[in-house]
């Protein structure tokens, strides 16, 4: 996935389009107040400068689906790993909830379900059907819409074909208005990202880099406007 | 021959060493007999022999099986379903090498109290000839010989000036 | 100072025994009161598994906070045992004899109080077996042997099981002496348990060997277990302030700090509550006291070294939480009362044979560096996941909830009360140990002056 | 002045000096036969190529770091060895071990050999960078690092001689009343002593705080030469359980060295009677400890870079271990922990004369391979940004460098041949009250050991 943060506007559309579509448990003011709040992709916003000339900074964050995940390792039940297409998927029967993870997590994008959550009615109605509803005790975190990734690959794999790029669109990228978040194969250099990283390249960079996490996720830097002297 | 068993018991270390003496001077073999105390007193303080046993085998035994099992376990359950995390070797060796150091030291543990519990020869079923008073600061000098040198046995002993000389299992002690 | 006297065995057997024999007047509130404590936690614990997680203070960032700082201390507390046995018997150190046996099973009482906490704390206990236990046959999935929480129960397991063995065989002469000393179903409970000793000489040659094999054993274990505790958060490189080379040795120093305090501890209520005032005397608390300043100030000069070392990376974040430890409120409040109570207070005190000799004093000193000890580790857990990374958005913090609370007043009671009915039930002090101190006594003259001595066995 | 004098404990005991103690320990002073003198002028020559080899590194000068790699090796050694072997006599001096007597001089001794840390020490200080702008422990102190180096390797020396030369003046004394050889010499270094009650408190006072002084100075230095000699030339290397892993090495070198050094005194000091199996055995038990000690904290420092698995974490252990250093790091894996673990292992190794030597030998073969693996890998690290990039190629010894080691273990070697002459080297007076307060007896039907414990 490629964040170009110069067309990021911070619109959180990307956040609420989560929310839906992956079963993500509602933030009610207590849960923001306790600090356990959910969202699998977040708008981080930075202010920069005093008042007049004051700027906003956005930063999109979801897990960065690192190659070398720091959070993988450390739990004792392998209920986090590595699946063969290079995504950090988490198992959910699998886990235990000792939260290692979340502590190894340098982008601090794993949340854990410290209670049972509930949908009152008709929330109740609006659960994905095709997403687990995670029970207390257990960790999660963005999965690329893993259930969006397996429709594309089920109708591709119907009609006798290969998935194609565009195929397959994870709901914060479909809901972004901008088009800031965008999802394809980097391996395939046909690919709409694949594309834009190459004539982007100056701009590439990726999250802390310095942990040597090696991220799938790579962001663009802000193109900043010359201040006139 | 059926072998006869004794009791001395004897107030304490000094007398005891004295009936050792005796039996000794009666020609008694040191095999014939053993000091039964409370107190662990310094090796040859009654003119025993330094104890032979084999329990130091037993920790080296007890580690080789411990790290066998655990190099079997972290190879076979890393093996059989290989996962990858975290960008990290499937037969990740620092992480066998702990797990296996824990077996290892586990398992030397374990051998060494099987080892000397068995050259102890305990568990034992019954306390056979014993007196309860051994834990109380008494000695005790059993003697095991032949039946004919039993009267032998006595004489040096009570010579020796013990305090009582037993020659049946107390009934109450069921232990 | 306490005249040293000649105790005969009956004595011995007499005075160390009293506690099993016979029940003091404040046993019994005492058990009842913690009892309660204990009842209270087992309730908040109840609580906690109905409700989840979300009864505690936990949060994000601080997914870590009272429960794993405690589980922390109190595997700290059992290093104390071994440190003591072991070491003092491979270095055949007369004043180990009353010591031993308290100092032994607070390892046992502290590493099962220990292990229950990553278990109470996991998001669902109920499934924390299959942590330890493979799981999932159909599957063909086990535990991660490369994740350090699978290293934790193998080093716990290992060490809980030599620690009860280590003090089972040292328990068989005393268990021998209690099933001569007891009728009914005690008689038989005891005759079990002492598996038909009878002290002959081969035995008590064979129980001295397994006793220093054992420690030597043993000691590799003990030093592992507080490393591989260390090894779940230096390995974490996420969390400022965790991802430190030095955490294993820095752990074990710091367990040993508090453990060997704990064990003052235990010896000074123990000598008060039963009145073995010949049995644990001052020397004893004056030996204890210079092997803390030893220990202290090796675990001063590795907590340097990481204090150090934190800011010599100059790196920002690192510097920025080493900053909020030391001047932010609450938490530069906690990290003076952290300094003073763990080092700068006892440490300097017991320097003066007086202090070391001065048994209340040396009871509230080894207290104050559990209260330090415990704090350090809170400090060394919370504020870097409070502060976890550079993404400032989501930094936050943490407050215990009164349900972490009254787990961790559990756990002390729990101990507490694990003495007490193993008091009741088996001698707190080595008999056959004291018997053997006594056969060993003896008097050098030198000059004019007798000198107390000892025989030296090889 | 009566031999009475010569006697310890302060309750006014009676002399128990044996004829024996007096002759062993004074008997060398300042008396040396041809083999003596051949040894001197051996050492000598020894240590005079090598100074030449270190003048060549100063004429090529102190703007690479490279070419002196070996240098700064050779240098922590020496801190790791003699500046270790005089803590063994002080340590077992707190801890009261009664073993300790015979040997406690000859560990001192080495005290005499740290002038040559000292005097090692100051071409170095050229080399080391400023405390700014590489990562320091010192944060801009001014001064730093090259002043309070210089001043903790000063202290440490100046503690040592101070340590050897207190505890060594009942025994001047002693020299200078029984008439031997430079009696005037030895008047003068006794400084008047009478070995009254007062004399003798002053005494054990001194040398338990001289005892402690030495410990924190050595802990100290340790910690401050592989910070600044090692761990800042190599950016982005960050590992605070470095300083506490050269201790523990050091104090392993230290060890190993006395062991060694006992084994010669033994054989041509003619201190066999006093030195025995007793000393070998509880300093191989110390050995195997310090052994197992090594590889705990080696594989602490591992396990945790290897987990963190971040670039520069990455590059530190190839530099230091699996790369260009491979040769240097596993012979002294092997030396240091596998080889003198598994020989002493075994009881009836510990306990013979032999075998704790043996160990002894291969620790300061393995301690030789790992300063190399830590410091001429560090040295080698020219390039100075925020975070190493790439790995240096690396160094080979030459003949040079060669040179250089052979010379610090020459010049050790000949300051303590020359330091025997002057100071006995057995303790006369320590062994001397030992003897009073260890009694064979009788107990029961054996003979027993009494040791006596005075508070």
């Amino acid at each position: 996935m490629a964040v170009d943060l110069d067309r990021c506007t911070g619109c959180q559309a990307c956040v609420v389009a989560c929310q839906a579509e992956n079963n993500v448990s509602l933030n009610l003011e207590e849960a923001f107040l306790q600090r356990r709040a959910k969202a699998w992709i977040r708008i981080e916003r930075y202010w920069e400068g005093e008042f007049p000339q004051g700027k906003a900074r956005f930063l999109p964050v979801l897990c960065q689906h690192c190659n070398n995940a720091p959070c993988e390792p450390v739990c004792p039940v392998y209920a986090t790993y590595h699946n063969p297409e290079g995504l950090n998927v988490q198992v959910y029967p699998r886990c235990i909830g000792t939260r290692f993870c979340a502590n190894n997590c340098p982008y601090q994008v794993r949340f854990f379900n410290f209670q049972e959550h509930v949908w009152p009615p008709p929330l109740n109605n609006g659960l994905n059907p095709h997403v687990t509803v995670r029970s207390r005790g257990i960790m999660e975190k963005c999965t690329f819409c893993l259930q969006r990734i397996n429709r594309g690959k089920r109708e591709a794999r119907a009609q006798g074909r290969p998935v194609r790029d565009g195929d397959i669109v994870p709901a914060c990228a479909q809901a972004c208005p901008t088009e800031a978040l965008v999802f394809g194969d980097r391996n395939d250099p046909q690919s709409r990202v694949a594309r834009l990283l190459q004539a982007a390249s100056a701009r590439a960079y990726r999250l802390l880099e310095e942990m040597g996490t090696d991220p799938n996720v790579v962001y663009l830097m802000k193109v900043e406007r010359l201040e006139r002297s | 021959m059926a072998k006869e068993l004794l009791l001395a018991l004897c107030q304490d270390a000094p007398s005891a060493a004295r009936a050792v003496e005796a039996l000794e001077r009666a020609g008694f073999p040191r095999e014939e007999y053993e000091i039964l105390s409370g107190a662990p007193y310094p090796e040859g303080a009654f003119g025993e022999k330094p104890v032979k046993h084999r329990v130091y085998v037993f920790p080296f035994v007890g580690a080789l099986s411990g790290f066998t099992v655990a190099l079997l376990l972290t190879v076979g359950t890393q093996l059989s379903f290989p996962l990858v995390t975290g960008g990290k070797p499937i037969l990740a060796l620092p992480p066998m090498f702990i797990i296996a150091y824990e077996a290892t030291l586990l398992g030397a543990i374990i051998f060494t109290v099987i080892g000397v519990l068995f050259e102890m020869r305990l568990p034992r079923p019954g306390l056979g000839l014993y007196d309860r008073r051994i834990t109380g600061g008494y000695l005790g000098v059993l003697v095991s010989c032949p039946e004919a040198r039993r009267p032998q046995a006595e004489a040096a002993l009570k010579e020796a000036g013990v305090l009582e000389i037993k020659r049946h299992p107390d009934i109450r002690q069921r232990w | 100072m306490e005249e040293r006297r000649i105790l005969s065995d009956t004595e011995i057997n007499l005075d160390l025994l009293a506690p099993v024999y016979g029940t003091p007047r404040w046993f019994w509130p005492v058990v009842g009161l913690l009892g309660l404590v204990v009842a209270a936690a087992v309730g908040a614990f109840i609580w906690m598994l109905t409700q989840g997680l979300v009864v505690t203070g936990l949060n994000r960032p601080v997914f870590w906070g009272f429960m794993i700082t405690n589980f922390v201390f109190w595997v700290g507390i059992s290093h104390a045992g071994v440190m003591i046995s072991s070491i003092l018997r491979l270095a055949q150190a007369e004043w180990r004899r009353p010591v031993t046996r308290a100092a032994e099973l607070l390892t046992i009482l502290a590493l099962l109080t220990a292990a229950l906490f990553p278990i109470i704390h996991s998001g669902r206990p109920w499934r924390t077996l299959y942590w330890v236990f493979p799981y999932d046959f159909a599957r063909g999935i086990w535990p991660n042997v490369r994740s350090p929480l699978v290293w934790d129960p193998a080093a716990i397991f290992s060490y809980l099981t030599g620690a009860t063995l280590f003090i089972y065989v040292a328990l068989l002469p005393d268990l021998a002496t209690l099933r001569d000393r007891s009728l009914g179903w005690r008689h038989y409970f005891y005759g079990a348990l002492s598996l038909g000793w009878r002290g002959m000489s081969r035995q008590w040659r064979l129980q001295a060997l397994v006793g220093i094999l054992l420690s030597a054993l043993i000691l590799p274990v003990f030093i592992s277990v507080h490393s591989v505790v260390s090894w779940d958060f230096a390995v974490a490189t996420a969390v400022e302030g965790w991802h430190a080379t030095i955490f294993a040795p820095y752990f074990v120093l710091g367990a040993i700090h508090s453990g060997v305090s704990a064990v003052v501890t235990v010896m000074a209520l123990v000598r008060y509550l039963y009145g073995w005032k010949a049995y644990i005397r001052p020397e004893h608390f004056d030996a204890l006291g210079r092997l803390l300043v030893a220990v202290g100030l090796a675990w001063f000069y590795f907590f340097a070294l990481e204090f150090a070392f934190g800011l010599y990376g100059q790196d920002g974040p690192e510097v920025a939480l080493r900053e909020m430890v030391v001047f932010q409120m609450p938490w530069a409040g906690l990290f003076i009362v952290f300094l003073l109570t763990a080092f700068f207070i006892p440490v300097p005190l017991w320097l003066f044979r007086r202090v070391r000799r001065n048994i209340p004093l040396m009871l509230l000193l080894s207290v104050l560096v559990n209260i330090g000890m415990w704090l350090e580790r809170f400090l060394i857990i919370v504020p870097g996941l409070a502060r976890k990374e550079p993404f400032t958005f989501v930094w936050g913090s943490y407050a215990p909830s009164i349900v972490e609370i009254l787990l961790i007043a559990g756990s002390f009671a729990l101990v507490c009360l694990g003495f007490l009915v193993f008091s009741r039930l088996f001698p707190l002090i080595p008999l056959y140990d004291q018997k053997e101190g006594q056969v060993l006594r003896q008097e050098v003259e030198v000059g004019r002056a007798r000198v107390k001595a000892v025989i030296r066995e090889e | 002045m009566s031999e009475a004098s010569l006697t310890s404990e302060p309750q006014g005991r009676e002399p128990g000096i044996a004829p024996g103690v007096a002759a062993a320990g004074l008997s060398p002073l300042l008396r040396g036969g041809w083999v003596f003198w051949l040894a001197v002028a051996v050492l000598g020559a020894i240590f005079l190529a090598g100074l030449l080899s270190v003048v060549s590194l100063w004429q090529a000068g102190f703007a690479h770091r490279a070419p002196w790699g070996y240098y700064a090796a050779a240098f922590s050694i020496l801190l790791s060895t003699v500046g270790a072997a005089p803590l063994v006599s002080a340590g077992l001096r707190f801890t009261g071990a009664h073993w300790r007597r015979p040997l406690a001089r000859a560990s001192e001794l080495f005290a005499v050999a740290g002038l040559l840390i000292l005097a090692w020490f100051w071409p170095l200080l050229r080399l080391v960078p400023a405390s700014q702008p590489q990562s320091s422990l010192w944060f801009g102190w001014p001064g730093a690092p090259h002043l309070w180096d210089t001043l903790v390797i000063a202290g440490l020396t100046l503690c040592g001689l101070a340590l050897l030369y207190v505890g060594a003046i009942p025994d001047f004394a002693a020299a200078r009343d029984q008439g031997a050889r430079g009696r005037r010499l030895f008047a003068l270094l006794a400084l008047s002593w009478q070995g009254g009650e007062r004399q003798w408190r002053a005494l054990r006072a001194a040398l338990t705080a001289l005892g402690a002084c030495y410990f924190l100075a050595f802990v100290l230095a340790q910690t401050l030469i592989s910070t600044d000699f090692a761990q800042s030339l190599v950016p982005g290397w960050q590992d605070s359980l470095f300083p506490a892993y050269n201790v523990v090495s050091g104090l392993q070198g230290g060890l190993a060295t006395l062991i060694v050094v006992l084994f010669l005194v033994r054989w041509w000091g003619g201190l066999g009677a006093y030195i025995g199996r007793e000393q070998f055995w509880a300093l191989g038990k110390l050995l195997l400890a310090l052994c197992l000690l090594w590889f705990y904290f080696w594989w602490s420092g591992f396990i945790v870079l290897w987990y963190g698995r971040r670039p520069i974490e990455e590059l530190v252990l190839q530099l230091f271990i699996a790369g260009p250093y491979l040769w240097a790091f596993l012979p002294a894996f092997v030396l240091s922990f596998l080889a003198p673990f598994l020989v002493l292992l075994w009881n009836g190794v510990r306990r013979s004369i032999l075998g704790p030597t043996f160990a002894a030998l291969l620790v300061l073969a393995g301690l030789l391979f790992d300063r190399i693996r830590l410091y001429v890998a560090a040295f080698s690290v020219e390039e100075a940004g925020p975070v190493l990039q790439a790995l240096p190629a690396p160094r080979l010894p030459q003949a040079g460098d060669w040179l250089v080691l052979a010379a610090a273990v020459a010049g050790v070697a000949l300051l303590y041949l020359l330091a025997t002459r002057l100071i006995p080297s057995l303790s006369r007076w320590e062994v001397a009250e030992g003897e009073q307060l260890r009694v064979e007896r009788a107990f029961l039907r054996r003979k027993v050991t009494v040791i006596a414990k005075p508070d």
